[in-house]
């Protein structure tokens, strides 16, 4: 079995999918004929056709709209924003409607949809195509936030995100998107969502982080357990809901904690876990809850996007200053 | 110098369509939908009913028995044929003030004002798959292209109804929507319920069209306009853009032209912003005494039948108010009972937070 | 002198800035003629005339556009949604655009706007007339969040906000516009920004909190002052930048602290402050940071709005249990 | 059955108009810009200019240079005629593909250059009011309409011009911008940048419409088509459109036909989804060999002109890529200079975080 990137894996786990469910449909800005503008839906409109594999006018409200639309009428659309920057005129109808359509309807209706955008910096892209805002959507009742960070969990996660019976937003974090290569038997497999994922256990401290971070993170953690210490590194991968009892049983056990994240530092995914840890961790801890984020800033043009996004000293300097606390 | 050749590409006209005037005598010569009286005593009846049951709402509403209400006065016609039209398995995506509609749909008079009265039970009524009032103004036209669309994947015979208001038009959402029902032929009809204001804010303030109906040019779809206070007409139109949508010969708008006889809601007060001689004319035009007239010249109907309908439908509303009266406050943790269908369990602590408070 | 409510304030700062600078306009749905649907705008149409008091079309994508255009170009737009819950048609320009002109243009344009929404719940309205999710502009960078808790706060942060050379979101918390009233001289002085405002001082417990909130957490500081106990209280009213330094001092204090916010907690400003202490001030405390917030569903239907709203009793609740910890 | 009475309440037809023919002959009797021999000579050049800086920075993106890079390859001429007819004061609100209007409006190669390259540097140019390049389709519109809201505030006699796509067309933002120039009559044009395809995406897929310019309809706006290749076509269109607008006559929409005979951007690879054929056919319509043909047919162009004409733009271009090339990195920190006005005292941590490191 040849081994995948982690975006042959989301193509893999769509077209999964959409060979098991017939409800599954895939739309979006340029995913048909051209596969997408990272080729994640590659092969699906051959394999699948017009009915199934379709473009849209260029509109992320509209694709936001009639994911909603379908969604409630029994399909299970999943929907492509070409890039999480411009998932932003959908904003509406994600957070007005599909976050909303079951708690409205007391169950009558649902949104079993699945957004789909790729996010993220380090690709050296132009303006709005680098940034990571999954708190916008963590903060929302009612969505699901999935972050997967290797081909084997975007295929799990991917295939569970579809088959979740709620909207989920699927946000594929692009610096990595072709960064390892794994084997993913293309087994329909689902991974659990709301649940962390332990990539490493160790005892003297907490890493962590989601996305395209566990490149850095798991750097970071390789070389401190080079110099003999023991690292525990959580992938969180559903940011929303979290599964918190992951982190706090790993912080009970090492006392010490760094949050990694690209997005900006402020409200966000990290402020959460941060002050869970503050309500629930506190008298575990031998030194602070340290944050290492991307800076309340907007992200730079790419010249200057890799002095933004952490990098392995500022993980490593963090963890050191906790460490030493 | 010789005239510039400007070559026409492209023609368009938009048309209006009415069969009875304000005054109910027929202005043209009639469809045979005029003389099937049993069907036009019908819609009359209901729409009796409608305006029995928004006075009795607005009621409620100023005895603090209601929340916030928005009253379809004067707007009746538009809903009632919309109704009588659609089939069962057809999909309605309605704004907020459609119950002429979705009272002919599954949903009670009860489940209108639990919605109005601050509860989300009112928006599970008795339709499988219509979607409920929609607040966000506009935002339904999308999930009735959504819903178009899964018809025409699965291949169904049914047609999907949008309705939104004059103030509708101006969102990005209305233009989406039929765009994308243009370039995908959807079995999808919108109907603009062009009651001349939203809230404060006059028809000619929204847009320098001069008609809503041209606004689906832009999509290349076709349209027109009818007057939405003559029965006889709107049923003309609303049957054949039903009828072609139902076809597989795609979507169709209708603009229909009304009037707001009331204030927006009752949180509103209409006589900020707009004159009382304005709200006297629309009275002439008003839907309801309409089709009466016509209905007496005809000598189908009277002033004994009337008084017994008035009586009737006050009694049938009052019947359906008990239902609500006698709904039981929602417990506190039904808000978290369908935040998704299994709840997951980093909201367990919040649950029990509520559920011993 | 009059006293004034909250909306009042609003309005009488709009009417001094309106008359102080040209360049000010007013503009939304129902704005003019109507005075606005809570009043806030009531009389500037006569005074001020059709050009720089006027209503738009219903397209609230299109407000915020044209304030950003306007902006751009010399004008202070204060443009008004009709509720929170409709600015969402408006987030791509306010996310993408409002919050950048500065910084993608390097000072050459900017963006001196503001955006006015009566948010928060609290008065038997319909669906999406009720949420708080100030949090989902906190996480912007480049935006300031401004929310009043009083009349002279209203006035005097509203003046600012308008003065301000960036764009301010100002949230108007309508539980409470006509809660008190106040004498607001109308002098055209502004109020601080970026700056936390001390209401009770104490030495026992920080209470934490902004917006309507104020209500109910001065109701339950002024019970426990009767009780014999020693509350400071502190309006954020900026939430977006953090005044933590005068959070922090407090703390460094108190030794306790307690978080009331209406909206949801997750990657709220509320998990924003916690996450501020347990990465500065957790050796100062005696107790666990707690969050009294909104749940993490959607906001009910009226109904049920003050089951979800935090009540007197859950956050004195929160207190006694931070106190006795 | 009588046939039903339907009155026509408005109409409307689209026009195209065309000068030059593909080949450069004319297709209609010519206007007098046309003999203006010195100005089309003007624009002539400006376009090799244009086309010999396009080259350039597709080959800097190749080599690793720049970043991704949007070509204008074969839509020179509707750029080169907005900067020529756009005044100094007027205020442009371009998408990413502007580089025509641009660089006659203070914007230097390097500038765009350092755009694509990562560098929010490339927006500061030298014009104190145009907007720069707008990323997110169709939000640009917005813009243009709150800027039309200005100038018409100040009673200033500027023009606005919005520039966008075929792709931008489908976007709400394009329709509420276009609905509100028309409510407010705003002294702004729209000119619409068919090149037929958005991405992948081919104009049929974008709308059912049959023209883009029919759009306009639905805000009852004005609107034409125009052969965006022909210099003198647009110069007639744009010229009109300009005036009306800056003598109180209101917005205008124009749909200029182009073609993209390029990729999207550097980054797309167009073979995926058009046809070899297509592309080879609408070499044939470019806009640079039509002019030129004119010229030469008129005896106001030749060869070694040309040959000198090439060699100087190429070597105007090389010259400005030294200010991009010798441009020093910006400093890190200098992602917080432009945050706000004045840095909050919030953000200090983190600005030393970055001095430091
Ligand atoms: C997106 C959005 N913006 C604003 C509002 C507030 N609002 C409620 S009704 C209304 C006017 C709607 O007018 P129209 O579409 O003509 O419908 P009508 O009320 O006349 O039936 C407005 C502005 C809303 N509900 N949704
Ligand atoms: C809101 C938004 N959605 C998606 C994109 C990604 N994108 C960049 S260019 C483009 C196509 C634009 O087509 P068109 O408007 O025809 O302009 P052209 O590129 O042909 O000049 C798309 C989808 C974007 N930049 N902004
Ligand atoms: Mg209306
Ligand atoms: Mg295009």
């Amino acid at each position: 079995m040849p081994e995948i990137t982690l975006v042959e894996a989301v193509t893999q786990a769509l077209a999964y999918e959409m060979g098991a469910d017939n409800n599954v449909v895939v739309f979006g800005e340029d995913i048909a004929l051209n596969g997408g503008v990272f080729r994640a839906t590659d092969g699906l409109h051959a394999k699948f056709g017009d009915d199934r594999v379709f473009d849209t006018p260029l509109a992320e409200n509209l694709i936001a709209g009639i994911t909603v639309g379908m969604a409630a009428q029994g399909l299970k659309p999943v929907a492509e924003f070409q890039f999480m920057g411009f998932i932003y005129p959908g904003f509406n109808q994600i957070v007005c409607h599909a976050a909303r359509m079951r708690n409205r309807t007391r169950g009558r209706l649902s949104c079993p949809a699945v957004f789909r955008a790729p996010y993220g910096g380090g690709i050296r892209a132009p303006e709005h195509h680098s940034e990571s805002t999954e708190a916008l959507f963590a903060h929302i009742p009612g969505l699901r936030v999935v972050i997967p960070s290797s081909p084997a969990r975007a295929y799990g996660l991917l295939l569970a995100a579809i088959r979740d019976p709620d909207p989920v937003m699927f946000l594929e974090p692009k610096r990595i998107y072709r960064h390892v290569k794994q084997d993913v038997p293309d087994n329909g497999e689902a991974l659990p969502l709301d649940t962390a994922f332990v990539l490493r256990e160790g005892n003297d401290i907490t890493l962590v982080t989601w996305g395209a971070m566990i490149k850095e993170t798991l750097a970071v953690a390789d070389q401190l357990t080079n110099e003999g210490l023991s690292v525990e590194v959580i992938d969180v991968a559903t940011v929303k809901p979290l599964d918190m009892d992951t982190i706090l049983q790993s912080i009970a056990k090492t006392g010490r904690c760094v949050i990694i994240q690209e997005a900006v530092k402020t409200c966000s995914v990290g402020s959460e876990i941060a002050a869970n840890i503050a309500e629930k961790g506190l008298f575990d801890l031998h030194a602070p809850v340290k944050r290492v984020t991307g800076f309340d800033t907007t992200m730079p043009y790419f010249k200057l996007e890799y002095d933004y996004i952490p990098s392995e000293a500022r993980i490593k300097q963090a963890v050191m200053e906790t460490l030493e606390y | 110098m010789s005239e510039v050749i400007k070559s026409t590409v492209a023609e368009f006209n938009i048309t209006y369509t009415q069969f009875l005037d304000e005054s109910g005598k027929p202005s043209q010569d009639l469809p045979s939908i005029a003389k099937d009286f049993d069907k036009l005593i019908k819609l009359y009846r209901f729409m009796v009913f409608l305006r029995a049951f928004d006075t009795k709402a607005i009621n409620l509403q100023r005895t603090g028995k209601l929340g916030t209400y928005a009253a379809i006065l004067g707007q009746e016609a538009v809903g009632t044929v919309i109704g009588e039209l659609m089939q069962k398995e057809d999909i309605l995506a309605p704004a907020y003030r459609e119950y002429g509609i979705q009272l002919q749909r599954g949903m009670k008079i009860q489940d209108i004002l639990n919605f109005w009265g601050g509860d989300e039970r009112g928006n599970n009524f008795a339709n499988p798959h219509d979607f409920s009032m929609c607040v966000p103004i506009a935002s339904q036209c999308l999930h009735a292209a959504g819903a178009a669309k899964a018809v025409q994947i699965r291949k169904e015979k049914r047609v999907v109804v949008a309705v939104c208001g004059d103030g509708a038009t101006s969102e990005g959402d209305f233009y989406e929507a039929m765009n994308v029902a243009g370039t995908w032929k959807l079995p999808l009809v919108f109907i603009v319920c062009n009651n001349q204001w939203a809230i404060s804010v006059p028809r000619h303030v929204q847009s320098a069209a001069g008609t809503l109906a041209q606004k689906a040019i832009a999509a290349g779809i076709p349209s027109e306009q009818v007057d939405g206070n003559d029965v006889i007409a709107m049923h003309e139109v609303v049957e054949q853009a039903l009828d072609r949508a139902r076809n597989g010969d795609g979507p169709y708008v209708i603009e229909a032209i009304t009037y707001r006889l009331h204030d927006h809601t009752t949180a509103d007060d209409a006589t900020r912003y707009r004159s009382q001689e304005e709200v006297d004319q629309a009275w002439q035009r008003e839907p309801i005494k309409r089709i009466h007239n016509y209905l007496v010249a005809n000598n189908k109907w009277n002033d004994d039948l009337e008084t017994k309908l008035q009586e009737e439908m006050k009694a049938h509303v009052a019947e359906e108010l008990e239902g609500y009266f006698n709904m039981p406050k929602p417990k506190a943790t039904d808000m978290f009972e369908h935040m998704y269908e299994t709840l997951p369990d980093a909201l367990l602590e919040q649950y029990e937070i509520v559920s011993q408070g």
